[in-house]
């Protein structure tokens, strides 16, 4: 896949949209391991992201990710302000002036989000996080691929996981089963994706 | 919660409620008169107050929990003080209690914050 | 000093101006619109306003550590994050740098109150 | 020394109107070492047990203890409300409904006192508190005698400590070569005994 500057505009449009519209579901798995606000949070973002666009769209491929990643860091006010935010941020320096990827260059691009949220949350896969759902994602980007397939197992897989960082880590056992916010939202960010994108090696 | 600042406690409260808003939990905060310190008074009020019979107490300094251990003679409930780190404490036993955490659990992961 | 909630660190700034009055703390709480969580913004912010170049920073939950840490790396000043108790560690390090204490005390007495 | 309810009124009133003389100094030891109210605070006791008494003498001998209890107890709001309120019902307590007391009984109650102390603090001689003022003053009184120069001494060992309890504790090496407020004001309580007693032995 060719990853242009309007392919990932839409991506991050479809991104922003999508959680809005989940807003409400993504509060109530918060509501559940943890305070009830990741719909909120992340939806204020969007809706910020949203805004900016309506006024003025990104010209280069790396606004897309920059705004995003200052919209995110300055509006968010949860643990997924500063750790989407980073992971934006860090796509936005692995893409730098570049104005199309290749899936390779797609695929470091994410790799760097990834690896901006474990520095950011001193955390790694395993811990019921985000995580959780960027490193399947990132494994089928390998392959040019990305399907609904891969993240539906993923955020039921992230399920059976016990929290151990973030606020869910405070309920040890009580965390198993349930589902980790910021992956379902994750879970959204990779959708979005699928959707803006065409996948299968064109 | 006893703390010697009527604004460090409902701050917390505030936070917590955000995750625990099914579990009793009253507090004490600063002088009768709004200033920093604590009054016995407040904390045997705070007591009385929360719903519960058996309760998790906490503090943020060493007078306070001399306030708190008398008004906890005089009472008829179970208090249960916890030398623990104060903000920490709380908000791991309040997210624990409104999970419906047995009390083994709550003890056993408060004994990793002790710190006083 | 870095809270999700306004109201926790006026608190605590209240507490300690009495034990500190001569050590330059500064601190933000809460979200721009004063509800709970943090806001990178007011960190940076409090990092600036703050009269010394070499900082300690403390936090009460891990998503104010991330906007803290952000802040911290954009800024110029030299800014050592604690993963100890919120406020026993405010209180502790306030206290010693009243008395002109050793970084080196400081720091030793800090690591006995590291529970995150 | 007969101790009766009318020496252990004027003990307590001279106390009393020590502390709120000495308000200033004793802050002053507490801005050092802690957080600069401990004039203050005992003061705001001292000034409630004196207003009381103008209206209502105290009419039993265990009514001094108890009702300079109940007043450190709800109006002095630092640690030592609890520390002194204590010491005072457990010297209640001691006394009974006794209405005079030998030398022993005395000492017994004093003892009673300096107990609740401890048992309150969770603290011992040696820690740099008031306890440290205590101890020599019983010694004292079990030999039927009380000096100044007793509690002078004893307030001078006392700054050369470190203390291990209270907020001071906060301050470890920092806080030797200080005065302890509240040794201070113990200081004060068992000069106003001096004063209001007569001893050797009569
Ligand atoms: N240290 C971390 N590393 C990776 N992800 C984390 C970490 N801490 C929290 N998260 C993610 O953030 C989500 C919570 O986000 P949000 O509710 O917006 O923040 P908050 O917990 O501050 O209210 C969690 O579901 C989890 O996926
Ligand atoms: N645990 C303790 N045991 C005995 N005495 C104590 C203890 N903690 C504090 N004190 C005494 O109380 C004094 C401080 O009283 P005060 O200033 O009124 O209370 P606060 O420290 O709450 O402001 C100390 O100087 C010390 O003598
Ligand atoms: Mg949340
Ligand atoms: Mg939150
Ligand atoms: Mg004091
Ligand atoms: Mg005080």
């Amino acid at each position: 896949m060719i990853v242009t500057k309007d392919l990932t505009h839409k991506w991050f449009t479809l991104f922003a949209e999508k959680v809005i519209q989940e807003k409400e579901q993504l509060s109530e798995y918060d509501r559940i391991i943890g305070d009830g606000d990741h719909g909120m949070n992340m939806a204020r973002g969007a809706q910020q992201l949203i805004t900016l666009w309506q006024a003025v769209p990104p010209v280069h491929l790396s606004d897309v990710f920059k705004q995003a990643a200052m919209k995110w860091i300055s509006g968010v006010g949860g643990a997924s302000g500063p750790l989407y935010g980073t992971a934006f941020l860090e796509m936005a320096k692995a893409v730098g002036a570049k104005e199309e990827l290749s899936n390779d260059e797609l695929v470091t691009a994410v790799k760097a989000g990834f690896e901006g949220i474990k520095k950011r949350g001193k955390s790694d896969i395993g811990q019921k996080t985000m995580l959780d759902l960027w490193a399947p994602a990132v494994q089928d980007l390998e392959k040019d691929e990305l399907t609904m397939a891969t993240l539906q197992t993923a955020l039921t897989k992230t399920n059976e996981l016990k929290a151990t960082k973030g606020r869910a880590s405070f309920l040890g056992d009580r965390s198993i089963n349930e589902v980790d916010p910021g992956a379902a939202s994750s879970k959204l960010f990779f959708e979005a994706l699928i959707e803006a994108g065409e996948f299968g090696g064109n | 919660m006893v703390s010697h600042s009527k604004d460090i406690v409902k701050g917390i409260n505030d936070l917590i409620q955000q995750v625990a808003p099914n579990v009793s939990i009253t507090y004490a905060g600063g002088t009768v008169n709004g200033d920093i310190g604590t009054s016995f008074e407040t904390v045997q009020q705070a007591i009385e107050e929360n719903t519960c019979h058996q309760l998790f107490a906490f503090y943020d300094l060493g007078s306070a929990k001399m306030n708190l251990e008398m008004a906890a003679e005089l009472s008829e409930k179970e208090i249960e003080i916890l030398d623990v780190s104060f903000i920490e404490g709380v908000y791991c036993t309040a997210a624990l209690f409104e999970m419906n955490a047995d009390l083994t659990v709550v003890i056993s992961e408060l004994e990793q914050l002790m710190v006083k």
